[in-house]
C-alpha cells in the first residue's frame, strides 16, 4: 500500500522531484511500449514488467552517481536499465535481440550489461548477483575510486543461500555496497514473506550489524533518502547497508501468468491503490509542483522517445549468425602462438 | 491410440505415482496453485493437498538438497527445478551429495529421488535458461540421468524413476513441452538405463534425443532416398546403454551422435569413442559429431538458431560419412 | 572459558551425569587412541580431532532418543558418532579404511553413515549437511514417526549460503529440526564471529523467528538442558530451533596443524582452563558424585575398550579391491533387463 | 637447474605476479597467516599485507563470486579453492556467471580471474576431497581450464593464467604437491591453449596429464625395449590443443588418453573421439581411454588404488593398441 506520506516531497528540492517523476514516466512509458510490442510479437523469449516497481527504481536511480554501480537483481530489469542511463534505444534493441543492442543481442531482456555505464548486468538464475556485487564493491574500496555498488535482489531471491553469503563478505570487508531487496510480495506465485515467516526481510542483515531499512518502495523520495544516506555512509567507508524497498507488483510475473494464486479483487486493488506512478503524479500535481498540462507534456514527449526506439529496434539488424561464436574466450589467450617463453 | 502432449505425459505420470504411493510427494517453486512453470503440475494440489504438493522457498539447494534428506529418511520426493540450468545452483548438492552419499556410505543409505526439469534451448530465453546438462551431471558417478524425447518416453521414463532406489534425474526438452505424441491409456513404465531402437536402418547409426532427435527424424527422412538411417535413443544417459549402439553400428557401419551438450566433454564425444573402442573394426568411417560448439547459447533467435544443430547440419553430418 | 555454572549439575538427576561423564570420557579416551595410531601411520588420510567439544557431543547425545537422527557436521565427527551408538570397533574399523567398517571403508573418518542407527553421516564439504537434515526432518513430519532430526555444523560453516537456505526452509515448513552451531573460535585458522563481526552465531535465526540460544559448549549440562527443550518442542510441533554451543578447540583443525595464526599462550591456556572434560571431572568428584577411584576405574575401562578397537580395526581385513566398483548404483534400475512394459 | 617443488613453484608464481601487478591480489581461505591448505600462499601475507593476501570467511560461492566481480571491477583476482571438488559447492558461479557473463554482454564485460585450486586423488581423503573436475568445468563453454603436471608447468601456467583475460580455473595435483622438477630461476611463462609432446616417440601417443603423466612415463620406460611411446601433455584441457594430439597419431598411428576423470562424458572419450573423427584413417588400432571407471573415489587406500589408473593400467592399454 502507497503510505500515506507518498510523496513526502517537500523534503527534497524540486529539481530532484523533477527527476523522480521522469525516471518514474520514463520506465512505465517504456513498459508500456514493450507490452504492445510483446503482444504483437516483436520481442522474443518472455519478458518481466516493471509495473509497480517505478518508483523504487527511480528512487535509487536518482540517488546514484554515473560512476556508481549497478548490478541487476530480481525480475523486474528494464527500469533499472533505464536509471542507469541507458538509452531506449540500445535497450529495445536488446529486447528485440537485434545487433545494435548493447550486447549485439547476446543478452536479452534478462542481460543487459553496460561496462561505460558502470552496469555489471544481471545473473537470470535469481540471486547469483549479489556475491559479484560484493567484488566489484572490493574493487571500489581497493582501487580507491571512490563509487559505490548497488545491487538488487527479489524477495524471493533472499531464500537462496548465495545473498546471504554475500552478506557475510560485505560485513566481513566493509564494503561500499547496497542491497536492495525490492519486495513485491511474490516469488512468481509465492509469498516469500509470508510463507517463510519473516516480518521484515531487512532483518536479514541484522545478525551481521549492517544497517538496515524497510521502506516504502512506492515512495520515490523515501527510497531516495533511504538510499542516498546509504550511498554516502558507504562512500565515506561506513560499509554495506541493506534496505528493503517494499512494492507491488502490478502485473503477472511474465506477461502471460494467469495469477491464479491471486485474487482478481486483489489484483483490482492492487492496481487502483498502488500504483507509485498515478499516485505520485497526482500528487505532485495536486501539490501543484507541476501542471496536469506539462505532466501530460512529458509523457508525449516520453512515448516519442519509445516510438522512436521501437522503431529503431525493429529497423535494426540480426546480429550475423556468425557473431555467435565470438566473445566465448578472448583470443589468444596469454602466452598462445608463441611457445613456451 | 490416443495422444497427449509433453506436458500432459508428464502430469499424467505424477498423477499416477502420487496415487500408487503414498510416500511420493512433489515439491519445488510453484508447483502448487500457479501449476508448475510449463503446467505440468496443474491441478495436483487440488487432488493431493499441500503436503503432498508443495511449494517451495526460491532455492535449488533447499528443493534437491531437502529432498535428498527426504528420500533417505523413507520419502520419494520428486524435485522439481524450473530450469534445468538451475541444476549448477545445487552443483554441490548433485555432484558431491545426491550422486555420492549412497557409495560413501558403503551402500548403507538408500536415496529414491527424483529431480524433474525441463532442459534444452529454443525459447529464446538466453544463456542461462537454456543448457543441456546431461553431459556435466550425467559424468558424476552415483546419478541416473534420463533424457524424454517423446510424450511416451517422459511418462514412461518419469515413472519409472520415480520408482527407481537411486536418484534420478529427469530431463524433459523445453522446446518439446506442446509436442503431442502416442501415449497409451493403460499405465505403463519405460526401463530405464536402455536405449531404443527407434527407427531401423542400415547404412548408418544415428544416436539422438530430444529435440535433435526429431530433426534427425527429419534428416533421415530427406535422405531416405539414399540412405537408411538407423536411430538410436539413449533414454538414459547416465549409466549409458553402450551395447545398443554398438549393435546397431555392427549392421551400418556408421555412426553419427547427435545432441545437444556443448561438444567439449560432452555427450557425442564419449559416445563415438565407446564405438571407436569397441566397434573399430565394424566402423567405416569416421564416428562424427553433432552438437553445440562450445558456446553458451544467445539469447538473439538469429544467433540460437545458428548455435543449435539444425536439421541441415545432422544432414551434412550423415553425408560425410559416405 | 568454561562458564562459572559449570556444571550445574544439580538440575538433572544422576544417572544423566553419569552417562554424560561416561560419553565424555568415551570421546576424549577414543580420540587419544585415534591421535596415538595416526601419529604412528595406522589411520590414512588426515584426522580432525574433537579435543574441546566433548560437553557439545555429550549433551546433545544424551538428549537424543535412539530413533532421533543426527546429521553430522563441522570437522569434530567422532565423538558425534560416539554419541549416536556407534560402537568404537567399528568407528576405528572405518577409520582405518577396513571391510569391517560400517561403510566397508568407503567413507573414512569424514563420512562415517550408520543408518540402522538413524546417523545420516557427514558432508564434508563443510555445510552441506543443513538442507538433507531439513529434509530427513520433512520426512519424520510427514511420516509422523514422532522423531526428531538434530544437525550440527561448524562456525566456518556458517558463512555458507546452503546453511540459511536450510534455516528458510526449516522455518517454512515448521520442521522437527535443532541446528546446532559448535562455534570453537575457528574454520581452520580464520575466526569467523570476529571477523565477520556477529555478535552471536545464534542471531542468524533470529529474522526468521527461530527460537535461538547460545549457551556455553562446555557445560555439558547446559547443552544436554538446551538441546532437551529444542528437541521436546521439536517433536511437538514447535518447529525448529537453533543453537550456538560455545566450544574451545584444544589441538589443530587437523593433526599436523602449527597453529601459526594462534598464540603458544592462548593454547595452553585454552587447554588448561577450556578443557570441559578435566573440568567436569574435577567438579563431579568434588560434588562427591562419583570417587577418583570409580572415575578412574571408568578411564581403565574405556581405554580398554579402545584398545579392542584398535586390535580389531588393525585384525580387519582390507576391503576387497572389487567393492570398490559396488554401491555406486542399485542395479537393476527400474525395469532394466525387461524392456518397454 | 634449481629443482624446486610444485608448493614452490606456486608459491614463486604468486609472489612475482603479486610483485609485478598491483592490481592483482589473493583471496581463500586461510591463505593469510595459515599460509595456504599445502603452504602454497606461506609468507605472502608478510610481504603484501592482508588487503592483497585476505582470508575469507568460509564459502566458495563468495570467494569466486566475489572475484567474478572484482575482476569486472578492474582487478586481477586469484581466489583459492582448498580442494577442487569445492568448485561444486560454486557450480553456478562457474557454469551460469564466470564462464558467461563475458558472452552474454556481447564481449562487454572482462573477467580477468584466476580460480587456483589442488584435484585428484591420492592422499585418502574421500569422495568429496579427490577429484578430477575439469572435464565438468571445461565442459563450460566461457572457462579456460589448465592441469599442472610439473613445477615447471604450475608455475608458468599459473602466471599466465593470472595474466590473460579469461576466467582460467588452475589445476595443481594433490599427489603432486611435494614432487620436484627442474625450474628456472629467470621469469618465465607458458602458453595457454598448447600442448607440449613431452616424450618424443614412434609407435603410439599417450595423452596424459598430473599424476597420471607421471605413471605414463613409468609405462613407457617399462615398455621402452619394445614400444616407442610419445606422450603429450594438454596442459590446458578447455580450449584442448588437438592439433598437437593429431600431428603425433598422424606419426604414431596408436593413441591412448589417459586422465583422472571419470570415464563417462570425461575428458578422455572427447579427446579419443576428436582423434577418430579427425584422423580416422591415421588409425593403425582403436584409440583406448583409461580412467576412473564411474566410481566416486573411495576413502580406503586399497579401494582408492583400485579405481585410480595404475601404471600396469597404463601398460595394458599401451600394449592393447599393438
Ligand atoms: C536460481 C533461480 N531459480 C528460479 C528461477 C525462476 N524464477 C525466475 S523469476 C522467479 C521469481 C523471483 O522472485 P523475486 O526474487 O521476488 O523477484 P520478482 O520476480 O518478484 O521481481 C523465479 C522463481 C530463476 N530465474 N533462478
Ligand atoms: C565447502 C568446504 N570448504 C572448505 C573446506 C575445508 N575445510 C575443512 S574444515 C574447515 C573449517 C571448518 O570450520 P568450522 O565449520 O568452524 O568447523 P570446525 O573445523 O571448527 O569444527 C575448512 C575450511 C571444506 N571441507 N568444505
Ligand atoms: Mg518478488
Ligand atoms: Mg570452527
Amino acid at each position: 500500500m502507497v503510505s500515506d506520506t507518498n510523496p513526502h516531497f517537500e523534503d527534497v528540492d524540486a529539481e530532484t522531484v523533477d527527476e523522480l517523476l521522469e525516471q518514474m514516466v520514463r520506465i512505465r512509458r517504456f513498459e508500456e511500449g514493450v507490452l504492445d510490442e510483446f503482444s504483437e510479437g516483436s520481442v522474443p523469449g518472455f519478458v518481466h514488467l516493471c509495473h509497480g516497481h517505478e518508483a523504487s527504481h527511480a528512487g535509487m536511480g536518482v540517488a546514484m552517481q554515473p560512476d556508481d554501480w549497478l548490478a541487476v537483481g530480481g525480475s523486474r530489469l528494464h527500469g533499472q536499465y533505464i536509471v542507469k542511463g541507458v538509452p531506449f534505444d540500445e535497450i529495445m534493441a536488446e529486447l528485440f535481440g537485434k545487433a545494435t543492442g548493447p550486447n549485439g543481442g547476446k543478452g536479452g531482456s534478462m542481460h543487459l550489461a553496460d561496462v561505460d555505464r558502470h552496469l555489471y548486468g544481471h545473473a537470470a538464475t535469481i540471486g547469483s548477483g549479489q556475491n559479484p556485487a560484493a567484488g566489484l564493491a572490493l574493487a571500489q574500496q581497493m582501487r580507491e575510486t571512490g563509487n559505490v555498488v548497488l545491487s538488487t535482489i527479489g524477495d524471493g531471491g533472499t531464500s537462496r543461500g548465495s545473498f546471504h553469503t554475500a552478506l557475510v563478505f560485505a560485513a566481513a570487508w566493509n564494503l561500499p555496497v547496497v542491497y536492495i531487496i525490492e519486495n513485491n510480495g511474490f516469488a512468481i506465485s509465492y509469498s516469500t514473506q509470508q510463507q517463510v515467516g519473516i516480518d521484515s526481510l531487512a532483518d536479514y542483515g541484522k545478525p551481521l550489524n549492517i544497517p538496515s531499512y524497510s521502506i516504502d518502495g512506492s515512495d520515490p523520495v523515501a527510497v531516495y533518502e533511504t538510499i542516498s544516506e546509504a550511498i554516502t555512509r558507504a562512500r565515506e567507508g561506513g560499509g554495506p547497508t541493506l534496505v528493503e524497498s517494499r512494492v507491488t507488483r502490478l502485473r503477472g510475473h511474465f506477461e502471460g501468468d494467469k495469477q491464479a494464486y491471486r485474487t482478481e479483487e486483489e489484483a483490482r486493488e492492487s492496481n487502483a491503490e498502488r500504483d507509485p506512478v498515478t499516485n505520485f503524479q497526482e500528487r505532485v500535481i495536486e501539490a501543484g509542483h507541476i501542471t496536469a498540462e506539462a505532466y501530460d507534456a512529458l509523457v508525449d514527449e516520453i512515448d516519442d522517445e519509445v516510438g522512436a526506439a521501437i522503431q529503431f529496434a525493429k529497423d535494426s539488424p540480426d546480429p550475423a549468425p556468425s557473431t555467435a561464436y565470438e566473445d566465448v574466450l578472448r583470443l589468444p589467450l596469454y602466452g598462445q602462438g608463441e611457445g613456451d617463453a | 491410440m490416443r495422444e497427449l502432449n509433453q506436458v500432459q505425459a508428464i502430469r499424467e505420470a505424477l498423477d499416477e505415482e502420487l496415487e500408487r504411493d503414498e510416500t511420493v510427494y512433489l515439491s519445488g517453486e510453484d508447483v502448487g496453485t500457479f501449476g508448475g512453470n510449463f503446467g505440468e503440475t496443474q491441478g495436483l494440489v487440488d487432488k493431493y493437498g499441500t503436503e503432498r504438493v508443495r511449494d517451495t522457498p526460491l532455492s535449488e539447494i533447499g528443493i534437491v538438497g531437502h529432498a535428498l534428506g527426504a528420500s533417505i529418511g523413507g520419502l520419494r520426493p520428486v524435485a522439481e527445478l524450473q530450469f534445468a540450468d538451475f541444476a549448477a545452483t545445487a552443483g554441490e548438492e548433485f555432484i558431491n551429495q545426491i550422486a555420492k552419499m549412497p557409495y560413501i556410505s558403503g551402500g548403507r543409505l538408500k536415496a529414491p529421488m527424483t529431480v524433474l526439469a525441463p532442459s534444452g534451448a529454443g525459447i529464446r530465453a538466453g544463456a542461462q535458461h537454456s543448457q543441456s546438462v546431461h553431459a556435466w551431471t550425467g559424468h558424476q558417478p552415483g546419478l541416473v540421468v534420463v533424457a524424454a524425447t517423446t510424450p511416451y518416453d517422459a511418462k514412461g521414463l518419469l515413472k519409472s524413476a520415480i520408482r527407481d532406489d537411486n536418484p534420478v534425474f529427469v530431463l524433459a526438452h523445453k522446446k518439446l513441452m506442446g509436442f503431442k505424441g502416442e501415449v497409451p491409456e493403460e499405465p505403463y513404465t519405460l526401463p530405464l538405463g536402455e536405449a531404443v531402437v527407434e527407427r531401423e536402418g542400415e547404412d548408418v547409426t544415428v544416436v539422438a534425443t530430444q529435440r535433435l532427435y526429431h530433426r534427425s527424424v527429419e534428416a533421415a527422412e530427406e535422405l531416405a532416398e539414399d540412405v537408411s538411417v538407423e536411430i538410436v535413443n539413449p533414454r538414459t544417459f547416465s549409466p549409458l546403454d553402450v551395447e545398443t549402439i554398438a549393435e546397431s553400428v555392427r549392421k551400418t557401419g556408421r555412426l553419427v551422435v547427435v545432441d545437444e551438450t556443448p561438444l567439449r566433454y560432452g555427450t557425442q564425444g564419449y559416445i563415438a569413442s565407446r564405438i571407436a573402442d569397441e566397434e573399430f573394426f565394424s566402423l567405416d568411417a569416421p564416428p562424427r559429431t553433432v552438437g553445440v560448439e562450445d558456446t553458451p547459447i544467445p539469447f538473439s533467435p538469429t544467433l540460437e538458431d545458428e548455435v543449435i544443430p539444425s536439421t541441415s547440419k545432422i544432414v551434412d553430418a550423415i553425408e560425410s560419412v559416405f
